[in-house]
């Protein structure tokens, strides 16, 4: 039995090496600033939506207010670099920090909510931080952001064309997705579908429900926030405009689109959804039209998700070719 | 010294005094049933005493020490361990994975070190998946370890849900209702499953409609009405307790 | 601060809170019989005045001919929706259902841009523009059509749950829906009447902010939005609750823009609405949830 | 079924989707035969989102001046292959989007974006790669240094504050003034202009209050503004808003004058406000009064009024001239000195006394707005119609 468990595990990682060669591989084939760029926001998306998917499909906790960490994220790098000029590290260094510290406080009051009203006080909590975003110009720029971001760089190799910044992107990308994969199947992971399973059996078990469900709050803040100071280091310019509720719902939609309760899910909703929103620009007015459509046949055909209805589709082929020998023999009999 | 002590508990949701002045002991080794008719305030008690709900007054006493108020994850953590009447298994888990799930107090691994994978991380899972799957060998579910726990019966929900509460390594297990949704021959298992139990050196105190169950296993049984203690002791005497009759007769005179 | 203008910040407050209950009112419907928030509420209100503009400025129907059967055709949209898009899922999880309604919304929004174009548009209002003057501060008489639509709404809603057996059968299956299935009421019917009646209520919104505060395609994220916010205030699932809710938010927002600064304005709202859920986790005429074990 | 329904519904509008698609790309590719290189030409503009209604004008005008061009000839023989991005209002998609003129389609020149932000984002992303680019965005950071590549043709904000602290203090002679802004780039730039130029005029801003694009009543800040003692009430922003404003200041009985910015400089403001629009003065280019205009720039307005009328059905607005002027300036600078990025920044920055929508433009090494306040009026609504305001 544990060979078998020590199997799957093997095969886990397999995956995430094919996952990371593939991410690695692409900027050979398409090597221009656009993929390059795409492929960056695609890496970010992904590393947000892993973290927002041990928020919402590991423990359960909704969050509308994702854009919020991840706009304190990317400002945080920015004022660090621009106004104090501080390196690109600090900068990501103090957005971790200061996203950790704000989810960690929003985390304990908002997090005895349930449903949706958790969803309402994180969508509230996300308004409230764009609008500052937007009213402290002093610090923020304003409307009119804040622009000048340097790249990050190790002793004079500086990350500051997209295909260099890419590999500092991947790295993150690549560690996020195993520290996630670790906490998945650890007993910190059982806890958090514990805590979304049954709350009042997760506590009677002895886990320490209002501790995980902060853990894992903040740890989705940081992982959002990571994501914003890489996006302030990509694009060297950052305004209110690209932290809004529309992005905090896509970032939800992908997590969801990709299939909850499991990392991979969060993989493949965040590229699928990416690299589907890129695509469909050239359609103009009728992008979104179309997005919208795909999104509600997506759930209608798909209701666990991408992930879920493919794991789905593998049982049934499994349970179809165990049971071909028999049938095929009959069939043969009969012909 | 009784491994549990419940001294004047009162739990009052507005103006319904649901648990009213209950006072009774549970020594170690025993099995002790609570039973009474419906809304006799069996399961607001057990939800009192697990940290579910605060009780409005009152004392606990585990082992000499007061766990009164105490969080529901500390009471697991001290050496209480329970079932639900409404089952509550983690549908979005299999079967071993719940039982894992009750492995919690018992293992250490934090955040931090879940997320980089360390080997004493991967140690304790195996140790914890090791233990939990000689505990569905306990509870006749081995077979079943791998499957989703959602697709599985009522009476075997129940069966889940005591493997998983042992795997916690409780000194007292409180079983609410386990019998419920079982045929004749399951609860006979599961009799046998509570002897083994309390052979195991853990404490039972249960909450059961199944008379014949009832009767058959307990040491002493403490009978609720209206939130009250009527009657305490051994089944025999219970048997015959004026009382405790009228109880159960008014409740079924009205519900004819 | 002088008594006309608290006045004034008042009623201005209760002109937008009365929409945002309108809004609110179609949440707590579709909420209480299937627990899924309507993302695409919003959506509702622009269509319906953006029906109405159209059959109004372009069909040249009379204005409250126009009005009633814009509504008409929006709660056919709403059925429309439910059909193709709910019930498929109506088993399935709340959350991939709220992501349905996301598409929805999407999806409504941008055919609105290509059917309306991107500029704002506007119907006359009911009963003219001039003002009525009230202890010195001014009211015009669309909101007062708002705010009687709003009570009217509320109140018949009210009578529909206590008085007639179908509003019975809602009110039973919001409070437990599989006891009522064991009932023998059909709770997919009454999903269907749900999205109806809140895809009504919307389109009442739209036609009647319309003179007021004109309709874009765009606007249905913003209001869903603070429809949303006066219905968790006020207690998700209750309709009275969601009136006080929705009203309470437009006063809030009006009284910062007074007091405090109107940058700030939604953020004060929003800080309040946060301490009110810390305070009371339920909102503020909600019912305890608690899990029966 | 009814998940079959659905799809084939769906399904259906996406071949109706592409078959747009297909129609429009036809159109831009039916050129006649030609044997040098086409001039690829990129454009980032707000076609959909809040700018949607600034951002659509520019990319239908782009579209139209292109053809235009192309049927005479394109430009010394090169056709001209417009690339038009949406960015949907949001900065993000406008980096992402410069890349993909740049680097995916190859465009020699870019135009855009409509919005300050959006510009922003864009501005680093030429000049990282010295690719010439002209903005039509008005916020007064998008021609800052350092702007060794980027151009505008909107009309920054600080003439369009000028032009109005002129009127406040030379027409009107007003010493107290209220600013009432929307909370977006376009509002919050002009409002914080606004307060800056006030006391050199010798003026005091005695109210500044904000509201957010969708806000559906601004009764609230409007009696904020009525008791700060304000002698006239200056409304930043665009439809609706500013037509929501002039309505609530007529329920509560302010008569103060409203003077607007040139965000209301389009028709929807007239038919939006209804009678509150008459007597509302703001500042706009010549587009709105042609008269105003003189000789070659009048004869050019003239000509884009009647040609945008003929293909789209409606009056072109002043965001129109903006991409109007882009595209014949950038035109201009290509016949003059070819697709050589160097040697045709050189050109744009050479351009002078061009007859534009918006004004005649002058650029130069220091001024990369090319626009004076002598370009811009201020016009008042009578009866429902446009006129200059003297």
């Amino acid at each position: 039995m544990t060979s078998g468990r020590r199997g799957r595990l093997n095969k886990q990682w397999l995956w995430v090496g094919l996952y990371a060669l593939t991410m690695a591989i692409i900027p050979n084939v398409l090597a221009n600033n656009y993929y390059m760029k795409m492929l960056i926001v695609l890496a970010i998306n992904t590393i947000i939506v892993i973290g927002l998917n041990l928020l919402m499909g590991y423990a359960g906790q909704v969050s509308l207010g994702h854009a919020a960490f991840y706009g304190i994220g990317a400002y945080s790098s920015a004022i660090m670099t621009t106004k104090y000029g501080m390196s690109a590290w600090l900068g990501i260094v103090a957005a971790i920090l200061v996203g950790g510290l704000v989810a960690y406080l929003i985390a304990i009051p908002a997090l005895r909510l349930k449903g949706h009203y958790l969803a309402m006080a994180t969508l509230g909590f996300a308004e409230i931080v764009h609008i500052l975003f937007i009213e402290l110009r002093e610090i923020t720029g304003g409307t009119d952001g804040l622009y000048g971001v340097p790249a990050p760089s190790i002793a004079g190799f500086a990350f500051d064309t997209p295909q260099r910044l890419y590999v500092l992107v991947w790295m993150v990308l690549v560690i996020c997705l195993v520290m996630a994969l670790n906490i998945a199947k650890s007993r910190v992971g059982r806890a958090l579908r514990a805590v979304h399973g049954s709350e009042i059996a997760a506590a009677s078990m002895g886990v320490d429900t209002a501790k995980y469900k902060i853990q894992v709050f903040v740890l989705s803040g940081i992982l959002a926030c990571v994501g914003g100071s890489l996006y302030a280091s990509m694009a060297g310019y950052v305004s209110s405009e690209s932290f809004t509720l529309t992005v905090s719902i896509t970032l939800v939609t992908m997590a969801v689109c990709g299939g909850m309760g499991n990392v991979w899910g969060a993989v493949i909703g965040a590229s699928t959804l990416t690299i589907m929103q890129e695509y469909l620009k050239s359609y103009n007015d009728y992008n979104l039209v179309i997005f919208g459509a795909i999104l509600i046949l997506a759930m209608v055909f798909m209701p666990q998700g991408i992930y879920g209805a493919f794991s789905d589709l593998a049982k049934k082929l499994k349970h179809r070719l165990q049971a071909i020998p028999e049938t095929a023999g009959e069939q043969h009999a009969a012909s | 010294m009784p491994l549990l002590e419940v001294e004047n508990l009162r739990k009052q949701f507005g103006g319904l005094m649901a648990v009213d002045d209950v006072s009774f002991r549970v020594h170690r080794d025993q099995i002790k049933a609570l039973i009474g008719p419906n809304g006799a305030g069996k399961t607001t008690l057990f939800n009192a005493l697990t940290g579910v709900d605060k009780p409005t007054s009152g004392k606990v006493l585990f082992d000499g020490a007061d766990i009164t108020g105490k969080r529901a994850h500390e009471v697991a953590e001290i050496g209480i361990a329970r079932t639900f009447q409404n089952t509550q298994i983690f549908a979005n888990m299999n079967v071993l994975e719940n039982v894992m799930v009750g492995r919690h107090c018992q293992t250490k691994s934090g955040i931090f070190s879940c997320m980089l994978g360390l080997p004493s991380v991967r140690r304790e899972d195996l140790e914890s998946e090791e233990r939990a799957y000689s505990l569905l060998t306990l509870v006749g579910l081995e077979k079943k370890a791998k499957s989703s726990s959602d697709d599985l019966p009522v009476g075997e929900r129940h069966l889940l849900e005591i493997a998983r509460a042992l795997a916690t390594e409780p000194k007292l297990i409180l079983l609410d209702e386990p019998a419920a949704g079982l045929n004749n021959e399951e609860t006979s298992r599961l009799s046998d499953t509570i002897y083994r139990i309390r052979g195991n050196g853990v404490t039972v105190l249960l909450v059961e409609h199944d008379m014949g169950l009832v009767m058959e296993i307990s040491d002493e049984v403490v009978v609720l009405n209206f939130g009250k203690k009527i009657a305490e002791g051994p089944p025999l005497l219970i048997q015959q307790d004026e009382q405790v009759i009228q109880a159960y007769l008014g409740q079924e005179i009205e519900h004819a | 601060m002088q008594f006309d203008q608290l006045l004034q910040f008042i009623i201005s407050g209760i002109t937008s809170g009365s929409i945002y209950a309108l809004i609110a009112l179609g949440f707590t419907l579709i909420y209480n019989s299937t627990q899924v928030i309507n993302l695409a509420q919003g959506e509702f209100v622009v269509y319906g005045g953006l029906i109405a503009v159209s059959l109004y400025a372009g069909a040249g129907l009379p204005l409250f001919a126009a009005v009633l059967l814009s509504i008409i055709i929006v709660t056919l949209i709403g059925v429309v929706f439910e059909r193709l898009a709910i019930r498929p899922l109506i088993n399935h999880s709340i959350m991939t259902l709220i992501i349905v309604t996301v598409g929805a919304s999407i999806l409504f929004k941008n055919i609105a841009m290509i059917i309306w174009g991107r500029d704002p548009l506007t119907i006359p209002a009911f009963s003219g523009d001039d003002p009525i003057m009230f202890f010195g501060a001014s009211i015009i008489p669309q909101s007062i059509w708002v705010f009687g639509i709003t009570m009217v709404t509320v109140v018949l809603l009210q009578l529909f749950y206590k008085k007639t057996i179908t509003g019975k059968a809602m009110k039973a299956c919001s409070i437990n829906q599989t006891a009522a299935k064991l009932m023998g009421i059909n709770s997919s019917s009454i999903v269907l009447l749900s999205f109806a009646l809140s895809a009504a209520f919307g389109a009442i919104a739209g036609v009647l902010i319309a003179p007021i505060s004109m309709v874009s395609y765009s606007m249905g994220g913003f209001l869903g939005l603070k429809g949303f916010a006066g219905a968790v205030l006020g207690g998700l699932g209750n309709p009275i609750g969601a009136v006080v809710g929705g009203i309470l938010l437009g006063i809030l927002e009006s009284l910062s823009i007074g007091f405090i600064a109107s940058g700030y304005k939604d953020a004060v709202a929003f800080l309040i609405l946060l301490l009110v859920l810390f305070l009371r986790p339920s909102g503020i005429l909600g019912a305890r949830i608690k899990e029966k074990v | 079924m009814k998940k079959w329904i659905a799809l084939m519904l769906v399904l259906s509008l996406a071949i109706f989707a592409i078959g747009c698609q297909k129609a429009t790309k036809q159109q831009t590719t039916d050129t006649t035969g030609d044997t040098k290189e086409p001039y690829k030409i990129g454009a980032v503009v707000s076609a959909t989102g809040p700018a949607g209604p600034l951002g659509e004008p520019e990319k239908k005008t782009l579209e139209m001046i292109v053809e235009q061009i192309n049927k005479d000839g394109g430009v010394d023989g090169h056709q001209i292959e417009l690339f038009i991005e949406d960015d949907e209002s949001n900065p993000t998609n406008a980096t992402t989007a410069v890349s993909k003129l740049i680097d995916e389609k190859g465009v020699i020149a870019i135009i855009g974006g409509t919005t300050t932000p959006s510009t922003l984002a864009m501005k680093p992303e030429t000049a990282k790669v010295k690719v010439p680019h002209i903005a039509m965005a008005a916020g007064i950071k998008v021609t800052e240094a350092p702007n060794e590549w980027i151009f505008r043709t909107a009309q920054s904000d600080a003439i369009a504050v000028q032009k109005v602290i002129d009127y406040l203090s030379k027409t009107l002679k007003v010493k107290k003034f209220a600013i009432l802004h929307d909370s977006n780039a376009f509002g919050q730039s002009g409002a914080t202009e606004l307060q800056g130029r006030a006391p050199g005029a010798g003026m005091e801003v005695v109210g500044v209050e904000s509201y957010k694009t969708e806000d559906t009543d601004l009764t609230a800040q409007l009696t904020k503004i009525k008791g700060s003692g304000a002698e006239v009430v200056v409304v930043w922003g665009t439809n609706p808003s500013p037509a929501i404003a002039a309505k609530n200041m007529k329920q509560l009985n302010m008569t103060i004058p409203f003077v607007g910015s040139h965000g209301i400089a389009n028709k929807s403001f007239i038919t939006l406000a209804g009678t509150a629009a008459d007597g509302v003065v703001f500042p706009a280019a010549k587009i709105l009064v042609p008269a105003s205009a003189a000789g070659e720039q009048k004869d050019a307005i003239d000509k884009f009024i009647a040609d945008y009328t003929a293909k789209y059905a409606e009056g072109p607005n002043s965001f129109a001239g903006h991409a109007y002027d882009a595209i014949h300036i950038l035109v201009q600078a290509l016949e003059k000195a070819g697709s050589d990025n160097e040697a045709l920044r050189d050109a744009i920055q050479e351009t002078q006394g061009f007859n534009g929508i918006s004004g005649i433009f002058n650029y130069g090494a220091d001024d990369h707005d090319g626009l004076k306040t002598s370009d811009m009026i201020m016009v008042e609504i009578k009866d429902g119609k446009w006129t200059e305001k003297k």
